[in-house]
């Protein structure tokens, strides 16, 4: 296994005087996907604020390609390589569709001439976001609303990606479109870290996987053995594969 | 606030030490200090009520200077003309209630600011009455001469009785408000103000608490005017205009807005520090006055209960926090794999 | 079999978009009902409209054949239908606790005998079992703001149950749920719908959920009924696959 | 007919004051969801900065350049970064009390520190009359017009033309996700109070010699913007001309057809029919999809 | 209070809100007083002290402020100007017995049976008459217009005046209701102009004069303008401009009177605070010199004589030159002093007669 791309080495994180995550530690390989699973309120999601600056972390270190990328806002993370597509709804409301997406460039303004190429290729990957250019994101349905922000996040061909959560609300062809899209990634070179609730369909295309309990990360290992051991199945996946 | 005022006896300690200054403390003080407070207690039923409409139910209002004119000026009209004061009160409770309830209907269909631009219409309205139908409130002339009643026999001319009947409505008013926000009404309003849509399909009937959130909060304006015209014992149109409606929605803020007891200390800034600051800065003390509500909002925008509030929710946290250290985690790394 | 909703010819446009464009079919008494369908093919727009969160342009309800079209979500509530929005719909400053009180303290009693009721409204321990089933009981102080996504949906889904409603529509509960927490919601609806008899539409991408729980499946594309049938007719329908589950 | 269309030009007129004025507001909402109560003594203030110049014996070119020099660092930079960063994730309420406290504060300083007299301030045009419609209208007013309409035409070029303008508006409409997005939401948040403290000292230039350099006059020109921003549709920049333009005309009209008495609430109410009729004001949209 | 060094003058005064422009310059011209006395070796050779409370323009807090003035027993109170306050601060001042100079011109005032109130102004009962004798007698107006802004102060003016007109036969053929602080003025000019009045009577404050003065102009009606103290102020002429030029009426109190008195006055004014005084100021600076004038006669500082001192006082200029003009006070407090007609010409006012005092 090449070094890692990301590490996080005790980390420490939370809201307010709430620790979330208290000294979580582990690392990325490079070029694979990578599945984050765990409870509700395990701190997957505050994982990944923290890696990408939108909560600050109070103690350990996290790494970015050997690089000390702690607490750096968005901005450098982005001009790293690194995006993040947040859980939950994530536009702005009264932009068109199109403005949405174009917004996801612009740490990118000097290659901003190939703009139109990219955003043709967001639309080519969620047609139904063309036909909705020009209206305002917000009347957009719950799963247009994630294509969109799938499509932003993609926009700028990063290096890593951090993704929470991206079957929520999309329908089922989509899903697998999506999970097809992340391979390709992967194939192109791409680190995906990616939560999934939606676990088996996740850890069926993933390379490796992580389990994360009370902010602590507890297994991390080849994603088909997780998939198939019985305890994390019957503690995480609503008890075993009934198939 | 309230949870903490039951459940920590810390606070019981200060809720005592508060009634003690509210009961002796004016027995050492002038006529003057005496008015002052009594003016502080009047206002602060005044921004009890709007904090319901406002910081409970999430209504904005800019007509609240307009309910305490329109009890002033009903106090003024029937106890210069020889009523007792309870008339008037009963009328005012009426009317304030109606006015209210009639002044709830655009909320329904408008919200935020093209509410408070509907509520400022209705505020300009009522003081344009007061100052133009000379008939019935002598205009920019203004009532003078208005009678402090007798209670039990005791005339309340003297201005230490009169803070005190004032200080006996603050409590009755607070005890009635404390009552309402902690029934199920309270949450309800709550309900309404963080999301109405969601509040709907849960059977909430927003269109009834909307108003009666007006009706009631109006209401209390009201009855702050009852007490507001005997105690200046002269009215005229102007301090019922705009301005008091800002400084009654500045006293809710400050106090911090939601918070029951909110009011009565963003009364204190808004009426007492003023008065106290004349005699520390001569002719500056307004300058001093908007300087120390601006750092305080900055300090803690959520008000100084706001910040109380923070501080007590912090130790929860802190609490919380440390049980989920503490949590056995169900999969153990150890006997993986 | 009798009916409890019926839907006839829904209509739902916005300018030129029509979201739902004649939308007919009938939920029965007691069945659990799945409505799945591509992104954007109007099941939410079809919600809104039914439980009068929107006015309809065109079609007509019935709830136990009395006509309900666009009557206001807050009366339907209290006839004992209750619902979930597809995006997160909580009240976030107030705690979880509270949450779950005030989903049904307004179905007890009136305003007035609530105004002189109990603060809980009698709806305490209700409350407190619904947060232990749901294993919240260390959130119950919390302010549902500060829940994660899944909990602050679990907590959507528990909160139309606290009412005893006989019907409910769901807008997607399953979404970023715990396969474990899954199970326990399936559960709980089960229970809901076998003891009490209460009817549920279900709106849901996940059709593992869908198919397990549900006895029929409405299908919708591009505003319109594209199938109705039992899970296994549905699986089978190669308009469905290709238009919607994919191969 | 002639006493018509007088009234109507001197709306007119009068409303484009409030016009200058609302657009502040108007950019203010849409490009980081704040009210700002101080918004008429942002107008009364640069005047003064004005006259102090002039009173050390600086041309009127300079002055102006001086005044819009100090609005920018004083009414944009300083209260971006001591009131409104504080306040900005509060909410609309904090921020609008802090911004009356803000207005007693101005309002009181110049009157303690300068005067409470009203002075006469030279006019950016010549004073003269212009007839139209058998109206005389002063070419002042023709000035500000011009300005109002132009600040206006710019500032939709900014807002919807842009990439600036739309990092500012998603700034203000989700901060969150503009900042996981690289952008620098702290500047877009700068710019805009930059932007508005510019229209402000022109506004102020302008209006000033008709309303006289006066620590007070800022109370009734921004109760009159702010409601002419909100009969315009608070999020609609060119909401805010029509806006203007409305209130300063159905003023009028009260006034001379309705009563003097109650001119200024006569207008208010039939413009309640307006905001009721169309809850989002007349050029405003509808905020977004609810459900 | 006779053992303490200092004579304690409790003044009360409109410094925020809509009267500030006008009780600043009150407090102004009583420092200037208080200035001149105390370096002349002070009231029978006490130092003066005063300090001025701000009433915000509202009476609820002019109340509490004249209480907590009473409370520390002052030797007299100077002030409110505005007759709202006035009316309830009045009330304390003379239950207590306390001299109150006061600054208000409403008629009625002096008619409330309130014991211890001295004006430093003509009351509106005094000035208006010799307005509508003007205008009936001199001008020949059968019908004329009435603009006035509507507040305690220019509500007075009107009622006095269309009072006056009417009992000289005079219709009121417009009656037009202005707002404090406004700033268009043509729908009133246009009502103005559709009615056929002989002269136009304007009682509004200075820069609202200025503004309408301006819009009559615009809308080019050549009516005589005619108005009270505040129309021919200095002030307004500034603002206004040309379109000040012919405007006529009555000034009971002007700093640009031409007797040596009043104009030595807005010398020491000028070069005290650089801006030109009003009347308003010279009412602050009457009402000190008032007070000095009682206790000068009583011989002694005896709080409770003053006001008995006062009533009945009449003093020449010449004896006391801080009076600036001959001025006698009758029993309710109200003054007897000579008025002037006076008329804007190419930008500066002109008196173009002097009235005599009634009771000469
Ligand atoms: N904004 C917040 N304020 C306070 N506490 C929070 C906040 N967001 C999350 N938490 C707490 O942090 C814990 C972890 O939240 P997080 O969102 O990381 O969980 P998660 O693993 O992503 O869960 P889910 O699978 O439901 O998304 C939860 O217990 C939650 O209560
Ligand atoms: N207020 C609105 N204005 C304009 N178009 C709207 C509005 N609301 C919904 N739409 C459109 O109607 C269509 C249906 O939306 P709806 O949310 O009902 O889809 P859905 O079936 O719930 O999809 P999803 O499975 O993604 O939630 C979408 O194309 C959406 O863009
Ligand atoms: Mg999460
Ligand atoms: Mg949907």
């Amino acid at each position: 296994m090449s070094e890692p791309v990301l590490a996080l080495e005790n980390v420490t994180a939370g809201y307010g005087r709430m620790t979330i995550l208290n000294g979580t530690t582990f690392s990325v390989p490079r070029g694979g996907i990578t599945t984050v699973i765990g409870p509700n309120g395990a701190g997957k999601s505050t994982v990944f604020k923290t890696i990408f600056g939108m909560l600050p972390a109070r103690a350990g270190r996290i790494g970015f390609e050997g690089r000390d990328i702690t607490n750096l806002p968005p901005r450098d993370l982005l001009a790293a390589g690194i995006c993040y597509i947040p859980q939950g709804r994530n536009i702005f409301p009264q932009l068109s569709v199109r403005h949405n997406i174009e917004l996801g460039a612009v740490t990118a303004a000097r290659r901003l001439d190939d703009l139109p190429r990219r955003i043709e290729r967001a639309f080519e990957r969620f047609p139904a976001l063309r036909e909705k250019a020009s209206v305002q994101a917000s009347t957009l349905s719950g799963g247009q609303q994630k294509q969109l922000e799938i499509a932003r996040g993609l926009l700028l061909d990063p290096k890593l990606i951090l993704i929470d959560e991206p079957s929520i609300g999309l329908s089922p062809k989509l899903v697998q479109e999506t999970f097809a899209a992340l391979q390709e990634l992967r194939a192109a070179g791409v680190t995906i870290l990616l939560i999934e609730q939606n676990a088996r369909s996740a850890l069926e295309i993933s390379d490796h996987a992580l389990v994360l309990e009370l902010g602590q990360a507890r297994i991390f290992g080849p994603a088909k053995e997780i998939l198939h051991d019985p305890r994390v199945a019957e503690l995480f996946l609503g008890g075993l594969a009934h198939d | 606030m309230i949870a903490l005022l039951r459940s920590r006896p810390a606070a019981c300690a200060l809720a005592i030490g508060v009634a003690c200054i509210l009961l002796f403390l004016p027995l050492t003080l002038s006529r003057f200090g005496n008015y002052m407070l009594a003016m502080w207690a009047v206002m602060t039923i005044a921004a009890m009520g709007l904090n319901l409409t406002l910081g409970y139910a999430g209504q904005v209002s800019l007509a609240q200077g307009a309910f305490v004119g329109i009890g002033a000026y009903a106090t003024a009209i029937m106890t210069v003309n020889g009523w007792p004061l309870y008339a008037p009160l009963l009328l005012t409770v009426a009317l304030c209630f109606a006015i209210g309830w009639l002044l709830g209907y655009p909320a329904l269909r408008v919200q935020h600011h093209y509410l408070a631009f509907v509520t400022l219409s209705f505020a300009t309205l009522a003081y344009l009455v007061f100052r133009n139908e000379e008939w019935l409130t002598k205009g920019t002339y203004g009532i003078f001469g208005i009678p402090r009643p007798t209670l039990f026999g005791v005339s309340l001319k003297h201005h230490l009785n009169f803070y005190y009947f004032s200080l006996a409505w603050l409590v009755i008013c607070a005890g009635l408000m404390l009552w309402l926000v902690n029934s199920p009404w309270g949450r309800a309003f709550t309900a309404l103000r963080e999301n109405p849509a969601r509040a709907q399909s849960l059977g909430v009937d927003t269109r009834r608490y909307t108003l009666m959130a007006f009706a009631i909060g109006s209401t209390m304006g009201g009855v702050a005017g009852v007490l507001y015209a005997p105690l200046v014992e002269f009215i005229d149109p102007n301090p019922f205009g705009l301005p008091l409606s800002f400084s009654l929605l500045l006293m809710v803020i400050v106090g911090g807005s939601g918070y029951f007891l909110g009011p009565a200390l963003g009364a204190l800034i808004a009426v007492l520090l003023p008065e106290w600051l004349r005699d520390y800065t001569q002719g500056y003390y307004l300058i001093a006055y908007a300087l120390l509500v601006m750092v305080l909002l900055i300090y803690s925008p959520s008000g100084i209960l706001g910040w109380v509030e923070r501080r007590t929710a912090d130790a929860r946290t802190r609490r919380a926090s440390l049980a989920r250290q503490a949590a056995v985690p169900t999969y153990d790394a150890g006997s993986a794999s | 079999m009798t009916k409890v909703l019926e839907i006839h010819g829904i209509k739902k446009h916005f300018g030129g978009i029509r979201a739902v464009d004649g939308v007919s079919f009938d939920v029965n008494k007691g069945e659990i009902l799945g409505l799945i369908g591509p992104n954007g093919c109007g099941k939410s727009t079809l919600f809104n409209a039914v439980l009068g969160q929107l006015e309809p342009t065109a079609g007509r309800v019935m709830l136990d054949g009395h006509d309900i079209t666009g009557m206001r979500p807050a009366r339907l509530s209290r006839l004992g239908v209750s619902r979930t929005f597809q995006l997160l719909q909580v009240f976030p400053e107030m705690s979880v606790r509270e949450n779950l009180i005030l989903a049904g303290q307004e179905h007890r009693g009136t305003m007035v005998s609530r105004l002189f009721g109990p603060r809980d409204a009698g709806l305490g321990e209700a409350a407190d079992r619904m947060i232990a089933f749901f294993k919240m009981s260390h959130l119950a102080g919390e302010k549902a703001g500060g829940l994660s996504y899944g909990q602050q949906k679990l907590l959507d889904a528990a909160m139309a149950f606290m009412a005893g409603p006989r019907l409910v529509l769901l807008d997607e509960p399953a979404g970023g749920v715990n396969l474990t927490m899954l199970g326990a919601l399936k559960e709980r609806l089960r229970a809901i719908n076998s003891e009490l008899g209460a009817t549920f539409v279900v709106i849901e991408h996940n059709m593992e959920f869908v198919m397990s729980l549900c006895q029929r499946v409405v299908v919708m594309a591009e505003g319109r009924v594209l199938a109705i049938g039992t899970p296994a007719e549905i699986r089978a329908n190669p308009a469905v696959i290709d238009a919607y589950l994919g191969h | 007919m002639s006493t018509f269309s007088t009234l109507i030009v001197g709306g007119l007129a009068t409303g484009a004051i409030y016009a200058v004025v609302a657009i502040g507001f108007a950019l203010l909402w849409q490009a980081s969801q704040t009210i700002n109560f101080a918004q008429g003594e942002f107008v009364m203030l640069p005047a003064f900065f004005a006259l102090i110049a002039m009173g050390m014996g600086a041309p009127y070119w300079l002055a102006a350049l001086v005044t819009i020099g100090m609005s920018v660092v004083i009414l944009g930079a300083m209260f971006k970064q001591m009131l409104v960063d504080p306040m900005i994730k509060h909410g609309v309420l904090p921020m609008a009390i802090a911004t009356m406290a803000l207005a007693i504060f101005m309002k009181e300083s110049v009157k303690d520190l300068y005067s409470a007299e009203a002075y006469p301030f030279p006019s950016l045009v010549p004073d003269r009359n212009l007839a139209i419609l058998g109206a005389n209208i002063s070419l002042q007013h023709i000035g500000i017009i011009v300005t109002a309409i132009g600040a206006i035409i710019g500032l939709t070029l900014l807002l919807e033309r842009t990439s600036i303008g739309r990092q500012m508006q998603a700034t203000a409409q989700n901060p969150t996700v503009a900042r996981l997005l690289g952008i620098p939401v702290e500047r877009m948040i700068l710019l805009t109070f930059v932007i508005n403290a510019v229209l402000v000292s022109i506004a102020s230039l302008l209006v000033t010699p008709i309303y006289l350099a006066k620590f007070s006059s800022g109370e009734t020109l921004g109760l009159a913007a702010f409601i002419a921003a909100i009969i315009g549709g608070f999020n609609q920049l060119r909401g805010a001309i029509i806006g203007g333009f409305l209130l300063g005309v159905v003023d009028n009209l009260a006034a001379a057809y309705i009563s003097t008495q109650y001119r200024s609430a006569v207008p208010l109410f039939i413009l309640i029919a307006v905001i009721l009729f169309r809850p989002h004001g007349i050029a405003g949209r509808k905020e977004e999809r609810t459900v | 209070d006779l053992a303490q060094a200092q004579v304690k003058i409790a003044c009360v005064s409109e410094l925020s809100g809509p009267g500030a422009t006008v009780g600043i310059n009150f407090r102004n011209g009583a420092n200037l007083a208080i200035d001149e006395i105390n370096a002349a070796g002070g009231l029978l050779g006490q130092k003066i002290e005063m300090n001025c409370a701000d009433s915000q323009t509202n009476p609820g807090v002019a109340r509490g402020l004249v209480q907590k003035a009473l409370d520390a027993n002052p030797y007299a109170v100077l002030g409110p100007v505005y007759s709202g306050s006035i009316k309830v601060t009045a009330q304390l001042t003379s239950e207590s017995g306390v001299t109150n100079v006061i600054g208000g011109e409403a008629a009625e005032l002096t008619q409330m049976g309130l014991k211890t109130l001295i004006r430093t102004s003509f009351g509106q009962q005094i000035s208006m008459p010799k307005l509508a004798a003007y205008m009936a007698d001199d001008l020949k107006a059968k019908n004329v217009a009435v603009i006035w802004v509507n507040n305690d102060f220019g509500k007075g003016g009107r009622d006095g005046i269309t009072k006056e007109l009417k009992a000289r036969g005079v219709t009121i053929s417009a009656d037009i209701s202005t707002e404090a602080a406004q700033v268009d003025f043509a729908a009133d000019v246009a009502k103005l102009k559709q009615a056929e009045v002989d002269a136009v009577f304007i009682y509004l404050h200075e820069e609202e004069s200025a503004r309408i003065l301006k819009e009559i102009q615009k809308q080019g009606i050549k009516k005589p303008l005619i108005g009270e103290t505040t129309l021919l102020n200095q002030k307004v002429i500034e603002l206004a401009g040309d379109a000040a030029n012919g405007v006529r009426g009555h000034v009971g109190l002007t700093a640009d009177a031409p007797i040596p008195s009043i104009e030595a006055y807005r010398h020491k004014f000028m070069a005290k605070y650089n801006y030109v005084p009003d009347h308003n100021s010279m009412k602050g600076y009457l009402g000190i010199y008032t007070i000095k004038a009682g206790t000068q006669k009583m011989g002694k500082l005896d709080p409770k004589g003053l006001t008995a001192a006062l009533k009945g006082l009449s003093v020449k200029a010449a004896d006391e030159p801080g009076m600036l003009m001959d001025v006698s006070i009758d029993q309710n407090g109200d003054l007897d002093r000579i008025g002037f007609l006076a008329e804007v010409q190419n930008g500066t006012t002109v008196i173009t007669k002097t009235l005599p005092a009634l009771k000469p």
